[in-house]
């Protein structure tokens, strides 16, 4: 119903070597005749804000499969990418698109409910976050920032995991290696030397898995990214770099981090950089296989850089309303990244009314369950202050931990409070 | 009027906003300074006012922003830098100890870095990772740095002043979950020196040391003793490089006994200094080893945890029983 | 033979040699770890024979050195990285104390980050700025981290042994000015626990407290006051965290005096919570305040000057003297 | 007789108004319609490791103006920037560039002997020093890293000066604002940030004065020259980045640092970067002249990388003999800088052996001076620990210095070896 690489594209690709074979055969998905039956494919339009230029690879600017009117438009570099997807892997991005924004709705209520300290939402990403998080294989390792919670969802992380840290319990704690789904990292920039670095490894262990990092155009400023990129190229890592343009980083506009888009930074580190339509999913989906199997290949990191909009607050805490205008949104709102797709569906596959009411059931079935657990989730017990800060176990906080034990049994009169 | 009841962000804000106006060559530089006016607004209206050249939102990358300001100090300016949040003055570090810091003695004096670091910084706020940190020590342990952090309004105004107008680097502690509470700020004032520790309420029996927003706790503890018959002097530290050890020794020879209170972790954090040195200075005075009530070899726990890490009340009130026990 | 005179530098190649050897997962990274072998020959002949893809020379960016070995502890390698020089740490000072040292936690133990950082320190050698730093308590504050730092061969060889096997990071430091000083590695032997101090010297009147390069120093001290009819112990504390406060205090109730030697600055160093701690724990016994030795509160000096800032013989001497004159 | 901006270029340059004007028109220079006598002017030939390719700026990849042989080539973009260029001017380059090497002889001989702890050679690096430093005005600010000796010699820094900190007197110690030439700096790339801040204050202070940064190719990979290409290029800094790829970071060659040449890295950050031969100090004196004129015209920063090859050890603590090849130095001999130049002067202009007799003699001279400096260098006073570690003085400091003058005092009976 979904679509997992691990199912569509990737089945092929599983057939085939491991990385460093067929570099210059692109993929089995490229000679695949199927086409959608009533994707009328025309000449893609662009947002106004961009002249059409070239990549480094030759395509135009701005990669869009789907008109914000949800009109199919042919690319013939990417198309080959996604001709293979069924009409139930497109109700299946749609649902990954609604229940994650649903869930996201869910954690703004909640946050103003006091129930969470503190919400990043993600609306207005959901194209980019499920394009490019469907677009990963099982095997695929993520690195998330600290708003990725539609890639979260697509590699089926429990939703609920990633309300936590933002309800105080704890700092992330999920098992990262469940779904092959690293923690949320909100020093900014951090995490993409992570991902190289888990990047290098996979290669070294001779896998055909591939890394996703995500980032924002803000953190492309950061140090760190840049000598990511470096590694990634010096070391021919298997790495996506995956920046979600949201045109903001908090109060700043992204002319404050680069003047230039920003795809075109990863040229003058010697690999593609490419910028899709960050509100269309199809394209998102088409662009991260693209740039997964480069990688799978031995071809090394690619930069994608998904342009899209952060259509609410930094995070709950942020009032936007200082820094820029409303008609900003408005503008945004037409380039809606779910109602693009199911324009689609509505008018280019059979998909019925039945379809949307039932999904609308299913997320708020979701926005329920969320509601509960994090109501019911516990505080973690005064111990945990000193649980896992080491594996192999400190002297000094063995000692510290004794004497704040005993610090609260002193205290005995008075309940316990230590919640698990 | 010069005298005016403000809350911390507020006196930090008109302090800014008197250096703007006094100084042409003062700048204030950070992450969401500008139209935003900080996560904090505590540079609410000053781009405004002084324009983008004065005010300057920056790159997200707060290497640059210190290695600029820097560069910009060399030029005759003196940047005053805000980092968002304790935990994100890291990938500035480098700049900080090894530029920043040393450049003046480097250049055998012969070029002077007059760049301000604002940090908010410690916890109490229910913030999530990163936001509640307390690195004081990291910077003071490194010449050529001094580090100071006020604990009310008076002190958020001048000391920032006096920062402001000092040639060498500083790094200005926010005690961020204190930034609303208000006090009477005389801007017209005569202000003590920056780096001299102030006795903040007087008492024959313990003294309590602390700086930032563990001043208020240790009020708080001395006047809940006071209930109980313990007089207790509270020494509000202000400056942690340089550390006022007089002042402190004084207080100890007096009272003859010391408790040290610092949200940042015990383990080297900066009570172990005064600790060494107050222990060192006033060897026969002491009737109690010097305590200290702080932090805990952890990371910064998650917001729900927080209350148990912080030093508060009975912590210290605890720590003063121990003292007095010897 | 399992028994080998060898100098510092080479103990840390072998023990770098069987890691590799030993186990398939050990990765040594650094700049000009490769064919140079390292600027000190540490790691002299390792990529010739573990090749390029275990022993791997890293684009100039220490940043990106600790993070993406963080990248590959998460993948299953053990990366054992070097740092060329003290005072080159600082550009990866963010990755170490807000990524290593949070990650398990930040997990719940879901995730474990055995990177060993290896950083050859301290002053001695005559070089210019940022290459004779001693920058231990910087990493010793964080929670997280573990820091350990060998005086001799022996320990430079098991100690190492240890931290790769720790699933814990762990910073190694290793005393630059001893690379070439001699002595006995059993590679067969049983070592003591990584972080346990040893008395590398037994004496009744005062006990030394030193780490890595200064070991030597109070040893040498400690016969020369022999000469003078005093008895020093030396301790050899081997582990700056977690420090082992208990061998301290049992030497300490012996001696009943404690001066700390250690080359970083005196404020906030290491010293200062060896005193702290050891003045809480010994206070009835200590018949001195525990004195430290060590660096100024002043940028390391140009090499002309660093005899006179580093403690010697004459400084560790002196503060014997003083504090048996309590 | 020397080549100084201040009396050539900048003498028309200073006639201009100031910053953001004439953007169109791209300098005096260019409408000089003194042409060099003798100069045969040809295509390039160019070094074969690099095959020919289009900077953004559309040049050829490798400017070169001077062959290896000595011979002249025409280059369309750049001629103008050095056809005022005289004869003697030309020789005052090759006087710099002598000097250079002389005075860095001697400090490697001096190391040798024991005077000094270390010394890192400039060797093979006279072009890109000495044709960059001279293309500086008096007015503008050079940030180096710690070996453009070559630069300080053209910015008039007694070379003498540049020796304190190798001998361990000193970490630099001159007045960086007598020669507008900051301190050297060993933490790689961070001196970047502060040509960077410095670039914005000029521009804030309204003058047309310029920076130009120095580093290495190494260093290309810090974040720190990352973070300053993104500040430089935000704020539309007068800087220039000249990074001397001597193709070697100590041990490891310029692929460890980056897979593509290094001065495409400036076009992904929205600003040209050009490769100009190294080893020729007339392309360097061009090339360098365009960057700052750009720059002070307000068009921003530019990238420069000057293609060169550092001729001897990493410094005298390195042994090359580890890591490569005699036969790479061999080839680069037959490129040397000062070979080159003096190759034209004597086919192209009527220099005589006169000329570089008294040129020997001078730079013998400056030879046994530097010699007479550095075994003269007194040790500093041990008071000087104390010295200039705050402007504003610090309790602490007082505390300790008063403790050490203590110290020292109770070994009154031993000689007081204070030095100065
Ligand atoms: C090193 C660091 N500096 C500052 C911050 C504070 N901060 C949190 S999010 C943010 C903006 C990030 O913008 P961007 O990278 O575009 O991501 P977005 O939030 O738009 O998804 C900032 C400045 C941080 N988390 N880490
Ligand atoms: C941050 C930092 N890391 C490591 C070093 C040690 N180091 C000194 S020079 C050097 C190589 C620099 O190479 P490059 O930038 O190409 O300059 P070059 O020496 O070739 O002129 C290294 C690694 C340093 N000085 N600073
Ligand atoms: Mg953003
Ligand atoms: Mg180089």
């Amino acid at each position: 119903m979904t679509v997992d690489s691990a199912d569509s594209t990737a089945a092929a690709q599983q057939a085939q070597p491991p990385r460093k074979r067929a570099a210059a055969k692109k993929t089995a998905a490229k000679k695949a005749t199927h086409t959608k039956k009533a994707a009328a494919k025309k000449s893609p339009k662009r947002s106004p804000e961009t002249a059409p230029r070239e990549t480094p690879q030759g395509q135009s600017e701005l990669v869009q499969l789907l008109t914000p009117e949800g009109e199919r438009v042919a690319n013939p570099e990417f198309d080959a990418y996604v001709d293979a997807v069924t009409d139930d892997e497109l109700r299946g991005l749609y649902r990954d698109m609604v229940m994650s924004r649903r869930f996201d709705a869910e954690a703004v209520t909640l946050q103003r409910q006091g129930e969470l300290g503190l919400w990043p939402s993600l609306l207005g990403q959901e194209a980019a976050q499920v394009g490019s998080g469907r677009a990963t294989r099982r095997d695929d390792y993520v690195f998330p920032t600290y708003r990725e919670h539609g890639v979260a969802w697509c590699r089926g992380v429990d939703p609920t995991n990633l309300l936590g840290m933002f309800r105080g319990v704890n700092n992330g704690g999920w098992d990262p290696g469940s779904n092959n789904f690293h923690l949320y990292t909100i020093v900014i920039g951090s995490q993409t030397l992570h991902a190289t670095g888990y990047a290098m490894g996979a290669a070294k262990d001779g896998t055909d898995s591939a890394v996703i990092a995500y980032f924002g155009d803000g953190a492309s400023s950061q140090g760190d990214v840049a000598e990511s990129f470096t590694f990634a190229a010096v070391y021919n890592a298997p790495v996506v770099f995956f920046c979600q343009n949201n045109q903001w980083a908090i109060s700043e506009p992204t002319e404050r981090q680069t003047r230039v888009p920003l795809y075109q930074r990863a040229q003058g580190y010697g690999f593609p950089g490419v910028r899709v339509d960050g509100n269309d999913v199809l394209a998102c989906l088409a662009v991260t296989r693209w740039a997964l199997e480069r990688a799978r290949r031995g071809e090394g990191p690619t930069l994608v850089e998904a342009f899209t909009y952060r259509m609410g607050a930094h995070t709950t805490s942020d009032d936007p309303t200082r820094y820029r205008a409303d008609d900003e949104r408005a503008s945004w709102e037409a380039k809606d990244p779910i109602e693009r797709l199911r324009a689609y569906l509505a008018s280019q596959t059979d998909t019925d009314e039945g379809f949307f009411a039932e999904l609308d059931a299913e997320s708020e079935a979701l926005g329920k369950r969320v509601r509960e657990v994090v109501r019911a989730m516990p505080d973690p017990g005064h111990m945990a202050i000193f649980e896992n800060v080491y594996a192999d176990g400190h002297a000094l906080v063995d000692e510290e931990r004794a004497q704040f034990a005993a610090y609260q049994a002193s205290f005995a009169d008075e309940p316990a409070g230590e919640g698990v | 009027m010069a005298v005016k009841k403000l809350p911390i962000a507020k006196a930090i804000n008109e302090s800014l906003r008197t250096a703007l106006e006094n100084d042409p060559k003062v700048l204030v530089m950070g992450e969401d300074v500008g139209k935003l006016g900080g996560v904090f607004r505590v540079t609410d209206g000053l781009q405004k006012d002084f324009g983008e050249e004065r005010v300057i939102d920056t790159p997200l990358a707060e290497s640059g922003i210190v290695g600029t300001a820097i560069g910009l100090a060399l030029r005759g300016y003196r940047p005053v830098v805000e980092i968002q949040f304790d935990g994100f003055v890291f990938p500035a570090y480098d700049q900080i100890v090894t530029q920043l810091a040393k450049m003046h003695a480097r250049a055998l004096g012969k070029v002077k870095v007059p760049v301000v670091i604002r940090i908010p910084y410690g916890g109490g706020i229910g913030a999530v990772e990163h936001h509640s940190e307390s690195p004081e020590a990291l910077f003071a342990h490194v010449a050529g740095l001094k580090v100071v952090s006020p604990s009310n309004a008076s002190d958020a105004y001048w000391m920032l002043q006096q920062a402001i107008q000092s040639d060498d680097p500083v790094i200005y502690f926010e005690p961020k979950r204190r930034y609303w509470d208000k006090s009477e700020v005389d801007t017209e004032a005569v202000p003590g020196a920056l780096h001299r520790a102030v006795v903040a309420r007087e008492g024959a029996d313990l003294t309590l040391a602390a700086y930032g927003p563990m001043v208020k706790v240790c009020m708080e503890a001395a006047a809940a003793a006071e209930e109980e018959g313990k007089s207790l002097e509270v020494v509000d530290l202000r400056s942690i490089s340089p550390m006022d050890f007089d002042t402190v020794q004084r207080s100890v020879e007096k009272t003859r006994r010391l408790v040290v209170v610092h949200e940042a972790p015990v383990f080297l954090g900066s009570g172990a200094e005064l600790a060494a040195r107050i222990t060192e200075r006033c060897f026969y005075h002491l009737e109690a080893p010097v305590l200290r009530v702080g932090g805990y070899h952890a990371p910064y726990p998650p917001a729900r945890l927080e209350d148990e890490y912080l030093p508060g009340l009975d912590r210290v009130l605890d720590a003063v029983d121990r003292s007095l026990a010897y």
